[in-house]
């Protein structure tokens, strides 16, 4: 079976899979919860990446390249309110992280 | 590739806007903190000034921008305006707040004129990049806002929750915009209306696209069950912040929902009504049914969002020019009377103390009969009680909706209405009919005053007579959308 | 004749702003200014009732509107006169009798600081009543019939402080609802199906429908005017005390003499023969409604007779026979001798408001004492109240010659010969009641009158006993700080009084009274009941119901019907009456008290008065007050409030708390929330 | 006829007058507050008399019309008029607002300009209600009438009030929203929301019968119809004095009103269609409501049932579709408006000396209040239905009307004779006759001037329109005529 | 292309285990590093599909920074690990169907003709000369121009924001601002304070509270 463009869509669709589940299963660790986000916007970096490819259009990857660029800002913001999490309350475990509900 | 459009003048009050940011992260350096004022005078200049530019390049048609990236439609243009006012309002409302909890800085003026910039770019964007850019450039302001008041362990909280949720939603959407992409072979909005109109493409993955799409969207706007981040962003973040995602970032939000369902995805009408239909169920059931156990004002707002929102979605339903110009005055609404609300409890709160509670109301009636009064007018338009604003607003998307032949969700909605009005008679009850346990006087600029009561009287006013605001949305919309 | 049409608004409307004026400024202007008010717009209205009378017996008629009281629906109610011999005769009665009872009450509530607002009362008493007889047409009757009622109910509760008052006014009103509801009924049938209120156009309209059948219940069929007839025949019993609606009037005794006299005996409670007398073209159509108005006439004549024997109060032994003597008009109606039912209304109006307004003269003389068995020898003390109450007393056992003999032997003539179905019970119940009559009458006079000057040994023992009786919860300890007050308490004498003579306003009237209760009935019995003077007013069906022909015939002069009365039947059972009365009470009054102990069965039935008063205030009352509480209880309270709306909201609240705690406040789950949010939606729209 | 606009004065006199007073702020200028809010309501009812003087009965249709546009986008109007039915009932609006100022004049001590500004907004919104002839603007004040309502049962009321205001407001909402539904359902169909519009428009049966119910909800709630009556207990038990009168007297009869205006012209054949059901309804609440007010312990919950039981007639009489029936339930609203109105008032005046509304706490009243004593028999009689008072009128025709239809009707109806008597005449029995019962009542006074004078007033109309009538027949007549006229031809569309 | 084929599936399966690695470590440091391995084979996989500069752009701004500073941050904070995956596996009986159905719904929906080879045949590979950096230079220039200044603006609020958030004054710092000390002026020390040199004893009347404080 050649690879085709299905190919590389699954393995996007497999990643955002895996991401989903990262997000089930690390749901206490802040950390990983925000890597497993990493996983999806991969997923949908290969998407772009591969439809821009067998579109034979650029779009795609100047998309993906403000994607990497907003994610690396985004990090940066996420990681510094993960160090106020941890100034405020001395824990990143979410479980800590319920005085706001109802 | 055509000639690249350098139409700068198309996009000059996005242009301002961004200079001044900039300027006032400059100027904060050299300011004396006595003078720190003008930073708020500048902000308010450059709202103004972007009014200004907005409305003196307005013409009735649409115009494009940057290679078609950017657009400027009198939607654009009155969605803008109301940015620009609700953003104005909510620096006059919350200036005093932040001065008392020493947030007065450059930092929060420039970030909030940033996301107002990403606020514009959203409502400009006409191709998916533009919208992700103006989304992630309000988000990550508004991660930054929320936990700027860095001591306060419930602002963290909610920055910390509004940030993971919200990574997850821009994820969610993105891989949506990739599905599109592939199925169409365009990223721009007309673009994507044009491929799908011409040819059949592939409808399980568009549909597969569009549900992320929907996902994404309805999380921007608070619509279950994507609204979960709401009660707790709106409840943990200082009041001041609260206010202005609850006001200006829902407008934006409007606009990347027109720009994307109703521009880009019109084929895919059906598929995306009959989602909204569910989340706008949904939406009306917990918005209205959990804030009736709230014992927090910031925190049955949010709820009481969540169900204006699924009334907001009904607009869509009808998927015709009329629905649409209905869910633009339920926005425009909405957004006023948030604004007005969340004034209140700025207006009430002194440093320390946030009146945040319901029982911080108690006799509001007998402290200050003319806030109560004003209060009293948020509360029923925001129930949909006639003779104010928020009777039309949901008059216009509920009729919309039973043009759409949508019978039973109409009656579901009004029931919902009913219950949800319980929960704001419950303010009423506690400023009018409870003794006040709080004696002190209300203390706030005077033109915070000025400004919440012309806010709120206005809602009467509007809703005595509505109809030029209804003209200015049936305007919009029908010179934008084809 | 207009300047006497113009007349006829005045005398209804002069008792009306007498009334008027004294009740709204009667505690501003001089006490005697009550009585002078009202007394004259009485006595103008009895003269000119008496003009108009005059001016009937001439032979006109007068019918006519004053003013459209409502248009609705093509049908006009207005407000009118129907003035003819008939209803002359009921003014003339109505207004002297009033006029009589002002004057008599004058003496009477000397002391009692409610004078002013009595004497407002009476006379807007006057006005309904006018009201009513005057009416040419059933909306009007029916205001008529309901004032009238109203004013029963604030005299009867006049003295508001007593329990037993205001609870016999509160019994009197309701039961008179309840035949009224019969009444409005019935009205409402005339209207729908004669369509008109008119009584002209009624009549004239009503033989049509002699065969007219209606469907009440699916599947039967009803004769309409039976229907009507029994309908406008219940509102006739509940305001003229008929079984079973009879139970308020010995209550009504709580009120003040006077009242009882005016409105109690001689006029209100005549009220419904009036009626159904008036109503004779629609009653000679139906033989069914006769023959009802025929048996409940009889049962009430008879076995309310009975309950007068074993009363001790005064005014209770004269109500009971009130009851009875309109039980007599009621039988008369029923044989369609209604010409004999208003003779019986005149002259039993006569002497029974003179044996009450002689029972309050005693009660007067007595200080307020109106137990019997404290009495006694007083016509020694009183001897103006003797003898006309001895008149009265003889009028209403039916001794020849006086009035009462004419009208009740007509009565019981008529029923002996008419043919309708019950009529033969009816027969004998009027005779047998005839011996009942005289027994009790003759008991009271006996007691009151003859024998031992009781009051001497009366103690308060009986204060007690008297309130026995009485409604149950309103019953309080009374407040002896209260007493001071004349009226509100009953004393009775103290040993060293003695009884005195009435002033003269109370006995005036009493001879006044006493003179038509010995004569009118020799006087007016040949043209009233076999000549024309009840012509075209009253219409029998003489083929049907011809009764009258055959009194007619064997009438041979008032003088002979006298002659003949002493060896008739009922005279004879009169007479054995008045002896055994005699025997009992004054040759071996330890009789009465044995037989009292050996008959304990029919004395326990008798005391209870049959056991209506229990039963309607067990069934009916207690009834609709625990129908009442159970469905607000679990009707309002728990089943609509309870269940459906505070449920709903409780359910709402309860789920509220539910998706509240959706809410969790941890992060993952609101994630979960959104990826499980995706996937339904996927699921729900996907399309291969 | 005058060239003002007379009907926008009505409506707008009162709400000025209300703000103005408003303005007076707080209760250092009380009896400035007061005497503001007086001429305001003398004012209002002043400009509603016109409607009168200058009305033509032989005319059934909309008079004093005016109209504009209001909000084009919809086909709003500001479109006002009225006929026969209206007239009646917008000049008991401005004379109870009148009666509601004087008799909040010394009791009311807290908020005064507030309590006064909310009953006269209130009287321009409901003379609103009456006069509106767009379905959007009708629905506008019937809904902005709430707030004021809520809030004077909330603030003036007793100490379960806001339980009673809540409960109020949520049940009125409930049916007025479905009845949003039916108008914007009406809106697409004709789009117009000129109601007399709707009259001519032909609609089937199933959904005239969809209508009706929409209408229904709303109507039914405010009259209140059994079984959607149980607000109007609590919310009259806790309402001050001022409160429960508009509540009885005016804000009933936008109930009823309605469904002349509403229901009825618009969904003829679904009220021919449930004409059985309504007519069942209001005999339950006649009778069965009639039962429940028999053993009522607080004084306003029993004349609050009786006002139910009275509304009863109201829907009973609409529903038989002939002019006795009909116009009889109109008399009865006038009527009703009156004596409910004295009726709470009587008992205001007994609240406000004892701070007491349960029966049980008094007793031999009229030993000390004799004046007073004689206005509440009065008035009690007239609420038993009395005739030669106004409340006989109405109960008369509605009896005589229901008769035509069914015999059974009219006796069921009838019962009220009794049960209506004996309720209000039980309660008179206990409260006023008798012994004084405790030193409670021993110190009670007499009713003042002011009193005298509302319940005078009162007791003016209450005898004058049971003895004369036919100017409220005089005036409904053409326009029920009309109405019924158009109920008899059917609007389904013709195939 | 058989190689490529083949190149894809090793790099396809190198890259769900490091996935898979990720969101199971338990160590979060060893996540981060499968991360960047997931980061690396990627990249790889851009590669086959001809975008060589994000498959750069990639390593390096994910590997080099956006790692980094997850490393950092992780290292930075004192975490209790145990605590973090207490109940780890309870999760897994929702979040493996929910994954796993999800991704067969969205593998059927991907794997429809449309996107197979017939429909979309793999583009012909670009000539030796192309450049796919320059290419995506001139769109981004020229083409993109506005979402890039955005791109420029989003960096510089994630700059604000980083700092505005994070950086504070220590309170319990000896920091000295030597400007303020060179512009100090004697006003600011020093305050002369004229008092009488005798003063009447009037005990009656204490002084302000607020100044017998100071």
């Amino acid at each position: 079976m050649s690879v085709g463009l299905s190919h590389y869509l699954i393995l996007g669709s497999l990643l955002f899979a895996i991401s989903i589940i990262g997000i089930f299963l690390n749901r206490k660790n802040v950390i990983v919860l925000l890597m497993a986000i990493e996983l999806m916007l991969l997923a949908v970096n290969m998407n772009f990446i591969a439809f821009s490819h067998y579109l034979n259009d650029m779009a795609g990857q100047v998309f993906v390249f403000f994607i990497l660029t907003v994610a690396a800002a985004e990090s940066a913001i996420g990681l510094a309110i993960l160090v106020l999490v941890f100034r405020n309350l001395k824990t990143i475990n979410v479980d800590d992280l319920d005085r706001l509900k109802g | 590739m055509n000639a690249i459009q350098y139409d700068l003048m198309t996009a000059l009050p996005e242009i301002l806007v961004l200079c001044m940011a900039m300027f006032i992260l400059l100027l904060d350096l050299f300011l004396k903190p006595s003078n720190r004022f003008l930073i708020y005078v500048f902000a308010q200049l450059t709202l103004l000034g972007a009014a200004v530019l907005t409305l003196a390049t307005h013409v009735p048609a649409v115009g494009y921008a940057f290679n078609g990236l950017f657009v400027d439609d009198p939607l654009a243009d009155v969605l803008k305006l109301g940015v620009y006012l609700s953003t104005s309002i909510t620096l006059i409302y919350t200036r005093q707040y932040v001065a008392l909890r020493g947030m007065f800085r450059g930092e929060f003026y420039a970030l909030i004129l940033f996301s107002t910039l990403g606020m514009m770019i959203m409502v400009s964007g006409q191709h998916f990049l533009t919208l992700y850019m103006g989304l992630e450039l309000l988000s990550l302001c508004l991660y930054a806002l929320v936990a700027l008041d860095r001591d306060n362990p419930n602002s963290t909280e909610a920055a910390m929750k509004y940030f993971v949720l919200g990574a997850l939603a821009s994820g969610m959407l993105l891989y949506g915009m990739s599905m599109l992409y592939g199925v169409t072979g365009s990223l721009n909005i007309s673009g994507v209306a044009d491929a799908l109109l011409s040819g059949a493409p592939d409808h399980g993955v568009l549909v597969l696209g569009l549900v992320f799409i929907v996902a994404g969207l309805a999380f921007k706007l608070g619509a279950a069950p994507f609204q979960m981040w709401v009660p707790d962003v709106y409840h943990g973040a200082p009041t001041a912040i609260t206010l202005f995602i609850g006001s200006a970032t829902k407008i934006a939000a409007f606009a990347m929902v027109i720009r994307l369902l109703v521009q880009a995805l019109f084929v895919l009408a059906v598929d995306w009504q009959g989602m909204l239909v569910i989340m706008a169920v949904m939406s009306m059931i917990i918005g209205n049914i959990a804030a009736i156990a709230q014992t927090n004002i910031k925190r049955m707002l949010a709820y009481s969002t969540i169900s204006h929102v699924g009334f907001l979605l009904l607009g869509f339903l009808s998927a015709s020019l009329n629905g649409y110009a209905s869910a633009t005055f339920y926005i425009l609404s909405y957004v006023l009377m948030t604004l007005a609300g969340f004034g209140m409890i700025l207006l009430l709160s002194r440093k320390g103390f946030e009146a945040d509670r319901l029982e911080d109301l108690k006799g509001l009636n007998q402290r200050s009969p003319w806030y109560a009064f004003l209060m009293l007018i948020i509360m029923f338009s925001m129930a949909g009680i006639p003779p104010t604003l928020g009777f039309y607003a949901k008059f216009t998307v509920l009729q919309s909706a039973l043009q759409a032949g949508f019978v039973t969700l109409v009656i579901f909605a009004v029931l919902m209405a009913l219950i949800g009005a319980f929960y704001y008679l419950r303010v009423v009850k506690y400023m009018y009919f409870d003794e006040p346990e709080d004696h002190s006087p209300i203390v706030a600029p005077v033109d915070m005053k000025l400004v919440l009561s012309i806010n709120a009287i206005g809602l009467l006013i509007l809703g005595m007579l509505p109809q030029r605001l209804m003209d200015v949305c049936a305007y919009a919309i029908i010179h934008s959308i084809q | 004749m207009s300047n006497v049409q113009s007349l006829y608004i005045w005398i209804p409307l002069l008792p009306l702003f007498a009334a008027a004026i004294v009740g709204l400024f009667g505690r501003k202007l001089p006490r005697a200014s009550a009585h002078w008010i009202t007394i004259a717009g009485v006595a103008a209205a009895f003269s000119l009732s008496v003009c108009v009378f005059m001016n009937a017996l001439d032979g006109h008629v007068f019918n006519g509107a004053v003013y459209t009281w409502l248009t609705s629906g093509g049908s006009q109610f207005e407000v009118g006169f129907l003035v003819d011999r008939l209803t002359a005769t009921m003014m003339v009665v109505v207004t002297f009798v009033s006029l009589m009872v002002h004057i008599y009450t004058i003496g009477y509530m000397q002391e009692d600081p409610g004078y002013s607002r009595f004497f407002s009362y009476i006379s807007l008493f006057t006005f309904s009543m006018l009201m009513l007889v005057m009416s040419n047409n059933f909306m009007q009757l029916f205001f008529g019939w309901e004032a009238v009622g109203l004013v029963s109910y604030l005299l009867i509760g006049f003295w508001v402080k007593r329990p037993t008052a205001i609870y016999a006014n509160l019994k009197a009103f309701l039961v008179n609802r309840v035949g009224d509801f019969g009444f409005l009924l019935g009205i409402g049938m005339v209207l729908y199906y004669l369509g008109s209120l008119d009584y002209a156009a009624v009549f004239s309209i009503a033989p049509q429908f002699a065969d007219a059948k209606v469907e009440l219940i699916p599947g039967t069929e009803w004769s309409l005017m039976t229907v009507i007839c029994i309908l406008l025949f219940i509102g006739a019993m509940g305001k003229s005390a008929q079984v079973p609606l009879h139970v308020w009037l010995p209550d009504s005794m709580e009120g003040p003499t006077p009242i009882s006299a005016l409105i109690h005996a001689a006029t209100m409670v005549t009220a419904g023969i009036f009626m159904v007398a008036r109503m004779s073209p629609l009653y000679e159509l139906s033989t069914t409604a006769l023959s009802f108005v025929l048996v409940i006439g009889a049962i009430t004549a008879l076995f309310m007779g009975f309950l007068g024997i074993i009363q001790n109060d005064i005014k209770r032994v004269v109500a009971y026979s009130t009851l009875s003597q309109l039980g007599y008009m009621t039988v008369a109606l029923g044989v369609s001798a209604y010409s004999v039912a208003v003779f019986h209304l005149m002259t039993h109006a006569f002497f029974k408001a003179l044996l009450f307004l002689g029972a309050g003269s005693v009660i007067m003389g007595m200080h307020h004492e109106q137990d019997m068995r404290n009495m006694g020898a007083l016509r020694k003390y009183m001897p103006i109240t003797w003898i006309t109450s001895l008149i009265g007393s003889l009028a209403l056992i039916g001794t020849p010659l006086f009035s009462g003999f004419y009208s009740k032997d007509s009565i019981i003539e008529a029923a002996k010969f008419s043919q309708i179905p019950g009529s033969g019970f009816a027969y004998f119940a009027v005779l047998a009641g005839v011996f009942v009559t005289a027994f009790y009458s003759f008991r009271m006079y006996f007691l009151v009158f003859h024998g031992k000057e009781k009051w001497m040994q009366a103690t308060h023992h009986e204060h007690e006993q008297h309130h026995a009786h009485v409604d149950e919860h309103t019953h309080t300890d009374h407040d002896d700080s209260h007493a001071n007050d004349a009226h509100e308490e009953h004393h009775g004498l103290g040993p060293n009084d003695t009884p005195h003579e009435s002033p003269w306003v109370v006995t005036l009237p009493l001879i006044l009274l006493a003179i038509p209760s010995v004569f009118i009935g020799y006087f007016a019995i040949e043209p009233m009941l076999f000549g024309s003077y009840f012509h075209d007013v009253i219409y029998v069906d003489h083929e049907a119901h011809g009764v009258m022909h055959i009194l007619a015939h064997h009438f041979h002069g008032a003088g002979a019907m006298a002659l003949h009365g002493l060896t008739s039947l009922p005279f004879i059972l009169a007479a054995s009456g008045v002896a055994l009365a005699w025997f009992f009470y004054m040759k071996h009054p330890d009789i009465p008290a044995a037989i009292r102990a050996r008959c304990s069965l029919i004395v326990y039935i008798l005391d209870n008065k049959y056991g209506f008063d229990s039963f309607n205030e067990k069934f009916f009352a207690a009834g609709s007050r625990f129908l009442g509480g159970k469905l607000w209880h679990y009707g309002d309270v728990k089943l609509i409030d309870g269940l459906l709306v505070n449920g709903t909201a409780n359910l709402v609240i309860r789920l509220a708390g539910v998706v509240r705690r959706l809410q969790t406040g941890l992060i993952y789950h609101y994630a979960f929330a959104m990826i499980i949010g995706v996937f339904l939606l996927l699921t729900f729209f996907m399309k291969i | 006829m005058t060239d003002l606009p007379i009907l926008s004065l009505s409506i707008w006199v009162p709400i000025v007058a209300g703000l103005l007073v408003l303005c007076t702020g707080s209760d250092k200028n009380a009896s400035l507050a007061r005497w503001l809010a007086l001429a305001g309501s003398i004012a209002g009812f002043a400009v509603t008399l016109p409607l009168y003087l200058d009305f033509d009965f032989a005319n059934g249709g909309f008079q004093f019309q005016e109209r504009l546009q209001w909000v084009p986008a919809f086909n709003i109007y500001y479109h006002l008029g009225v006929d026969g039915i209206a007239v009646p009932l917008i000049l008991l609006t401005s004379f109870t607002t009148f009666i509601v100022v004087l008799a909040g004049w010394e009791v009311i001590q807290k908020r005064v300009a507030q309590y006064m500004a909310s009953f006269l907004i209130m009287s321009g919104i409901m003379i609103g209600v009456f006069s509106a002839l767009d379905a959007i603007l009708y629905y506008i004040f019937w809904e902005a009438m709430l707030i004021p309502m809520f809030l004077v049962i909330g603030i003036w009321g007793g100490p379960n009030r806001v339980y009673a205001t809540i409960k109020f407001f949520l049940y009125t909402l409930l049916g007025s929203l479905l009845m949003l539904v039916a108008f914007i359902y009406l809106y697409h169909q004709s789009n117009s929301f000129d109601i007399t519009e709707y009259y001519r428009m032909p609609l089937d049966l199933h959904v005239q019968v969809l209508i009706f119910i929409a209408f229904f909800m709303a109507f039914a709630v405010k009259i209140p119809m059994w079984p959607v009556h149980t607000w109007l207990p609590d919310a009259h038990v806790e309402a001050p004095t001022g409160g429960s009168v508009v509540l009885a007297a005016i804000a009933l009869k936008l109930g009823g009103y309605s469904f002349l205006r509403f229901a009825m012209p618009i969904a003829p054949d679904a009220s021919h269609y449930l004409s059985g059901v309504m007519i069942t309804l209001s005999l339950i609440a006649v009778v069965y409501i009639a039962l429940v007010a028999l053993v009522q312990q607080d004084m306003k919950k029993l004349i609050a049932y009786s006002s139910i039981s009275h509304m009863g007639f109201v829907t009973l009489g609409f529903f038989l579709f002939n002019p006795l029936g009909l116009e009889g339930a109109i008399v009865q609203m006038i009527s009703h408006g009156f004596i409910s109105s004295a009726m709470f008032l009587s008992v205001g005046v007994l609240y406000d000396r004892m701070h007491s509304r349960q029966i049980a706490d008094y007793g031999g009243v009229v030993n000390t209040m004799p004046t007073f004593t004689a206005f509440a028999v009065l008035f009690a009689m007239a609420n038993a239905g009395l005739p030669g008072t106004s409340g006989f009128v109405g109960e008369f025709l509605v009896i005589l009307g229901a008769v035509q239809v069914n015999f059974w009707y009219a006796f069921l109806a009838s019962t009220t004779l009794i049960f209506g008597a004996a309720y209000t005449l039980w309660m008179i029995k206990r409260v006023y006759y008798g012994e004084v019962t405790n030193t409670h009542v021993a110190a009670l006074t007499d009713i003042n001037r002011r009193e005298f004078l509302i319940l005078g007033l009162l007791a003016i109309l209450v005898l004058g329109f049971g003895i004369y009538p036919q100017p409220i027949t005089e005036m409904t007549h053409a326009t029920v005529s009309q109405l019924l006229e158009h109920m008899a031809s059917s609007k389904l569309p013709t195939l | 292309m058989i190689f490529q084929d083949y190149v894809f599936y090793a790099l396809a399966t190198i890259l769900l285990f490091a996935g898979l690695r990720v969101i199971t470590a338990r160590n979060p440091v060893h996540a981060a590093l499968f991360l960047v391995l997931a980061f690396f084979t990627a990249a790889g996989i851009w590669l086959l599909l001809e975008a060589e500069f994000l498959a750069i752009a990639l390593v390096l701004v994910y590997v080099g920074a956006v790692m980094v500073l997850f490393l950092f941050v992780v290292m930075m904070l004192d975490i209790n690990l145990d605590k973090l995956r207490e109940g780890f596996w309870n999760a897994l009986p929702i979040a493996l169907p929910i994954g796993l159905l999800m991704a067969a719904e969205m593998i059927m929906i991907l794997s429809s003709k449309h996107f197979s080879p017939d429909m979309m045949s793999a583009p012909t590979p670009r000539p030796a000369g192309y450049s796919n950096t320059a290419e995506l230079g001139r769109q981004l220039y020229t083409d993109y121009l506005l979402p890039f200044e955005l791109a420029s603006v989003v960096l510089l609020v994630a700059i604000v924001a980083a700092i505005a958030l994070t950086l504070r004054e220590r309170k319990d710092s000896k920091f000295i601002d030597p400007a303020a000390q060179v512009r100090v002026k004697r006003a600011d020390r020093i305050r002369i304070v004229s008092m009488p040199s005798e003063k009447e004893i009037t005990p009656e009347t204490p002084e302000p509270a607020a100044e017998k404080k100071r």
